[in-house]
């Protein structure tokens, strides 16, 4: 008991453990977890990443007449597991994990366009996957 | 791993863990169950105590309505499973009537509605 | 001066809450709130919608706020001991009376322990007001406060109230009647709004008038006194800090035992002396 | 005249961390009959884990069962579905695996600690074992990356390497925690007003630990020699010389003392298998669909962690089961409340450690 006294008077003149939490930032590991990083360049649209993702953060649209694909990433559904970025395959690289957590974003297509996001990359690819076969009936 | 999988009948299930279980030996782990092509297959699942990874697993099949017997007077934890298993599975055990983890307002035994 | 005491004495009291809960965070190397914290977290009660119970109970808090204060003033005039510590009891009981007006069981609860807490706890205070009485042979604070230092004649009186201190101030170890993670607060759990805040300002009433007490043994050398007073603030701290909360009927036992046993020889080594 | 007094705790109140609700009838605060309702927050995670996610990601869905013990469920989700694909893991990504396990250990244990204290009214205590308790955290944020939820654990392997630095960083910070816990071992052990509040509260006997077939550290300290780590081979604990620890108290007092030296026991083991680290891949290449059923059980800091996996050859699971400790430890958890005063019951409950979101999953 006087021992756990005597800890109590070190601390009043010791620095205290905790921080100003709003003003100051908390410290930071680098090897921390945090946003993926998509570079278009690298990608070979493989979708690999997409199947992958548990929370169904990465979803990738489809133009019906270019067929390109389009990046979604919302990074509120994002568990930062890093499991797409082990997904990506050696040729590519296009994803990487930076040690910055979501900053809060005024885009709307992060919150209420979200659904429409999901519903069309599944439709869109469908029907990309029907104007192909149309194609080909036609060409032959 | 070893386990070792003995399917027994309802009316069997009783004497069979009362011979069986030695608290001293035998872990009692869980009570499991799983609803296949409309049949409940209850599974008591028990695990030696100082030895690696041995199991002895109880299992019965009945119809989804079937009365199951409790040994919750055997095993006091066998209860909670019990309760656990009414409400996900709809299992029908001896008394056990209160539902403990699902509302009665709330979609009724999840694992078994086929979607 | 005594108006002027009297009138400040729930700001005093407000920083003296303040700065104790400055020092609790320190000694638990937290940065702790601002020393206007107390007063910060009054004007937010405040501005809450009150729930009453019914308006006996809400009267009650009132009453009790009222009571401490007249407690203190008492103190501050110079009046008799024994009136001070009458209306502090007078303070604690209708809050007791409160919390069994209502029908929550943490409230009648929390009732019950602060009832047997101040079985244990007032004649330890009068004892101390006897020990004065047998010092300077007045029961008015202002010929205590005229006469010679009694704390050297009185030392067992005075430990026997730092014992009390913390029983009083409802700090570890004697908080079975606050007792926050078993019975959340006890007999203020009903107050809300603008009522809570009275029973929140009277406990800082509370603490200024412990602590007058204890600077009472200072006599007519104020020094003394204020040293008295800070020492005693700051083991009260400490022990805070460093034990847990016992159980009430332990505590009977210890403040029975300890206590009352030093305060009871003090008297009686003052009357053989 | 009612002559008991009926006292609610719970589903909110302030010594409880997650919603449980409790119903006493007490006699003058002598608790006469209890009744427990665990079932608050429930969140159907067994169906999702067999409709709507892929075998490859219930690992990460598990995982959000539990914030405290979120790499023990992965790592037995992990275990279970690698015995149902024959996959051969890597005996480096068993020890990262096995380190990684430990200083969740630590860490659960050490909150377990503090609230424990804390709910005895000793809230200095609360926050130097919590001031502590950040040095381990920090420890895991380098290593897996995350604070809590980890995500350390995939089928096949482990996520991410270790490096020579971050091993220094890992012994250094440890051996920093066994000197703080050494002070607080004494602390426990000393304190008078703990003892008043610990010893003889609670108590569990080995009797009654069997009957109710308690799991983890409340049946180790009423003597039961029961740990899944001496009783499965699941990672490499044996290689380690692994013991566990045992005492015969039954009340708060031993079951703090067996998660104090615990605690040592886990720092000792991270260091060993940091001295015997062997080289290699991190992860096993995955192929092909998991097929039959298996039954995995792995030592979650508050006792044992069990899932039963039944899969046939589809990308979706047919059954996940998942058996969470403190399901089986809330019938010993009434035992030890019948007769014991209501002044105690925080402490209590929170010796027992109970984490109902794993609970009710």
């Amino acid at each position: 008991m006087l021992k756990a006294a005597f800890n109590a008077l070190k601390n009043l003149f010791s620095t205290p453990a905790t921080i100003d939490y709003p003003f100051e930032k908390s410290p930071k590991n680098k090897e921390a977890r945090g946003l993926i990083l998509f570079e278009e360049p690298k990608c070979i649209w493989c979708l690999k990443c997409e199947d992958v993702c548990p929370p169904g953060a990465i979803r990738f649209t489809q133009d019906r007449e270019s067929f390109d694909y389009t990046y979604h990433y919302n990074p509120y559904l994002c568990i930062y597991c890093s499991e797409c970025v082990r997904a990506c395959p050696d040729s590519a690289v296009a994803l990487s994990q930076c040690n910055e957590l979501s900053p809060p974003t005024d885009d709307k297509n992060m919150n209420d366009n979200w659904f429409k996001i999901e519903k069309e990359a599944e439709e869109s690819k469908i029907a990309v996957k029907e104007l192909k076969k149309i194609k080909k009936e036609e060409s032959s | 791993m070893k386990t070792t999988k003995e399917l027994v009948t309802l009316h069997e299930i009783r004497g069979a863990i009362e011979g069986f279980y030695d608290p001293q030996i035998w872990h009692f782990v869980c009570i499991n169950g799983l609803f296949e092509n409309d049949e409940l297959e209850i599974q008591w699942c028990f695990a030696k105590i100082g030895v690696k990874d041995e199991w002895k697993v109880f299992y019965a099949k009945a119809p989804g309505d079937a009365l199951l017997p409790s040994l919750a007077d055997i095993m006091p934890t066998a209860r909670m499973y019990e309760g656990e298993l009414r409400d996900l599975l709809d299992a029908n055990f001896e008394n056990s009537v209160k539902g403990m983890f699902i509302e009665l307002d709330g979609l009724e035994a999840p694992l078994r509605i086929k979607r | 001066m005594s108006w002027l005491l009297t009138l400040l004495a729930p700001i005093l009291g407000g920083f003296l809450y303040g700065i104790e809960r400055k020092l609790t965070a320190r000694m638990q190397s937290r940065k702790g709130p601002p020393i206007l914290q107390p007063f910060f977290d009054l004007f937010k009660l405040a501005d809450k919608r009150p729930m009453v119970v019914h308006s006996y109970h809400a009267f009650m808090g009132i009453i009790h706020f009222v009571a401490a204060w007249v407690a203190l003033s008492v103190l501050f005039f110079g009046g008799d001991l024994l009136v001070a510590i009458f209306f502090h009891l007078l303070s604690t009981s209708l809050l007791i009376v409160a919390g069994y007006s209502v029908k929550s069981t943490y409230s009648r609860l929390g009732a019950t322990r602060e009832l047997i807490a101040i079985a244990a706890l007032e004649p330890i205070l009068i004892l101390t007001a006897i020990s004065f009485y047998l010092h300077t042979g007045s029961f008015e604070v202002s010929k205590i406060l005229t006469a010679p230092t009694s704390i050297f004649t009185s030392v067992l009186g005075f430990l026997a109230l730092l014992i009390a201190l913390p029983g009083l101030l409802k700090k570890s170890p004697f908080d079975a009647a606050e007792a926050h993670q078993e019975i959340v607060g006890g007999v203020e759990i009903e107050f809300s709004g603008f009522f809570y805040d009275t029973v929140y300002a009277a406990k800082w009433l509370d603490m200024l008038f412990v602590f007058t007490l204890v600077f009472l043994f200072g006599g007519s050398s104020f020094v003394v006194g204020g040293a008295l007073a800070v020492f005693a603030f700051f083991v009260v701290l400490l022990a805070d800090n460093s034990t847990a909360r016992v159980r009430y009927c332990d505590m009977v036992r210890l403040l029975y035992s300890l206590a009352f046993v030093l305060a009871g020889a003090n008297i009686i080594l003052g009357v053989v002396l | 005249m009612k002559k008991t007094i009926h006292i609610p705790i719970g589903s909110q109140h302030i010594s409880l961390l997650e919603p449980v609700r409790f119903s006493f009838e007490c006699e003058n605060e002598t608790i006469i009959k209890v009744e427990a309702d665990v079932g608050y927050v429930h969140r159907g995670v067994e169906l999702a884990c067999t409709t709507k996610f892929k075998f490859k990601q219930v690992g990460y869905v598990v995982a959000r069962v539990c914030g405290l013990c979120a790499i023990v469920h992965s790592t037995c989700y992990t275990l279970g579905i690698e015995e149902l694909m024959g996959i051969e893991v890597p005996k480096r990504a068993s020890y990262l695996r096995l380190i990684a396990n430990e200083l969740d250990r630590i860490h659960s244990h050490l909150l377990c600690l503090s609230h424990t204290a804390e709910n005895a009214g000793y809230e200095a205590l609360f926050m130097r074992i919590m001031k502590d308790r950040e040095l381990v955290m920090e420890v895991q944020e380098a290593m897996t990356g995350n604070r809590i939820q980890f995500d350390y654990v995939s089928i096949g392997g482990v996520n991410k390497d270790m490096n020579s630095e971050l091993e220094g960083v890992i012994r250094n910070k440890l051996g920093l925690l066994h000197q703080k816990v050494a002070e607080i071992k004494e602390l426990f052990d000393n304190n008078w007003s703990l003892s008043l509040k610990y010893k003889n509260v609670g108590v569990i006997t080995k009797e009654m630990a069997y009957r109710s077939s308690l799991l983890g550290p409340i049946a180790r300290a009423s003597g039961v020699n029961f740990d899944v780590r001496n009783d499965s081979d699941y990672l490499p604990y044996s290689e380690l010389g692994f013991k566990s620890i045992t005492m015969e108290g039954g009340d708060i007092h031993s079951r703090n003392m067996v998660r104090l030296f615990e605690l040592f026991e886990s720092i000792r083991l991270i260091e060993t298998a940091l001295d015997g680290m062997p080289e290699g891949e991190i992860a096993a290449k995955v192929r092909g669909t998991p097929e039959g059923e298996s039954y995995m059980r792995v030592e979650a800091p508050r006792g044992e962690c069990f899932y039963y996996l039944k899969a046939s050859k589809g990308q979706y699971l047919d059954r996940v089961r998942i058996k969470t400790p403190t399901f089986g430890s809330v019938p010993g958890m009434i035992e030890a409340l019948k007769g014991s005063n209501y002044a105690d019951v925080p402490a209590i409950i929170a010796s027992f450690d109970p984490c109902l979101s794993c609970t009710a999953r």
